[in-house]
């Protein structure tokens, strides 16, 4: 399941209800990342993102596709904030289960290397010395590439 | 009249985020078009960086695309993931 | 923070309060794992599990120690539980967070491999044809001994 | 008087998962102790299984390690994890 949305992502009750979804799947896997107070250009006052319905959705939909077809998941859930942000809040949220934890672990690992490097998003970071759109990092584009290099245990 | 769309920096170039557009006739394709805002914004090549790709009704497309048939153009920088 | 105990574990709760702790960490990750409702020996109906006070504490916190010179960690929360459990209770929720999201990813799947291989806790499964003690399974073995192989990135 | 514990398969064997007991002072060593309470329950060789580890006081020793002046003296079956 995905869900593009500018509302706040509450991480505690989209657990609670992927647990319900994924009723005994045996292991479950999330990942929340958050706004960080820093960036390199100082302190972060907001966040901007802002994705292109229907690509963004499209492109985040491939990349859940191609993790069921690498790995036996019961249920995948991805949420993502758009809009403007503040440091602190919840910008992405990511849950996998399965009946196999490392299955769990690498679907939602690779989940969050597509979403942080190849998802249709653009953002721009306001801090103390002015606005500045990010582009990806090469740590990002490192990660991402992982899972070409690899098959999945 | 057709949406054009400036995702990311691009929006900073033009100063909006979106507008609509009646391209002119003469301006057939993706390129043509690009060619044509850009000079339009005085965007010194920002339209024209390979790397700015474009989307005509959220197909990512090519150059060569026509777009007198589109209904929305976007126009895309490189995506910084989320 | 560790915490062993007969207590039923809230995943939704934990979450909260560790988000709260690690305040703008950056990412977190969370494994929980719920007792499954089928063994090789049929349908479960309890899972006894037993730890050995201070010993099952001191290793667990040997393992927590060692994921934090492993990884750089802002947080690091293992919660188990011990007792009498049903299918679909959770047995243990692990929740690490790091400004680097392949830190706190890697770390948790270390520290869950620590729990599920070398941990000290004797198991028992009560299904419709008796109830068995269980060793640990080879594919755990193997997921723990991929820590020694490899340098963390 | 020193307690004893029996940790997993073990109580099964001896049918409890804890005793108080006096050991006998011949009985000087671990090993000594679970060839002896192997004996006393009929546990054949459950206790003497070498994947069977010895802790005293909750430190894992050897079977060479003196028993009298332990408080609690635990036998553990390999463990299975969480």
């Amino acid at each position: 399941m995905l869900r593009i949305s500018t509302d706040p992502i509450d991480t505690s009750h989209e657990l609670r209800q992927f647990e319900k979804l994924a009723d005994r799947a045996g292991g479950i896997v999330t990942f929340s990342g958050q706004v960080r107070p820093h960036a390199s250009k100082g302190a972060v006052t907001t966040l901007f993102l802002q994705a292109y319905s229907p690509l963004t959705e499209s492109g985040i939909e491939s990349a859940i596709a191609e993790a069921r077809t690498k790995w036996a998941l019961d249920q995948v859930l991805v949420l993502h904030r758009t809009g403007e942000m503040s440091p602190g809040d919840t910008i992405v949220f990511v849950a996998t289960a399965s009946k196999h934890r490392r299955a769990a672990f690498e679907a939602a690992d690779f989940l969050m290397d597509y979403l942080k490097t190849a998802a249709v998003f653009w953002k721009k970071e306001k801090t103390e010395t002015g606005a500045y759109w990010i582009e990806p990092r090469d740590e990002d584009y490192k990660d991402a590439a992982r899972w070409a290099e690899k098959e999945p245990v | 009249m057709q949406k054009i769309l400036y995702f990311g920096r691009l929006s900073d170039v033009t100063g909006k985020s979106e507008e609509l557009l009646d391209i002119p006739v003469t301006v057939e394709t993706a390129g043509a078009l690009r060619e044509w805002l850009d000079t339009r914004f005085d965007a010194s090549g920002a339209l024209l960086d390979p790397t700015v790709r474009i989307a005509i009704d959220s197909e990512i497309t090519f150059d060569s695309a026509p777009v007198h048939d589109a209904t929305e153009i976007a126009f895309m920088p490189p995506v910084g993931g989320g």
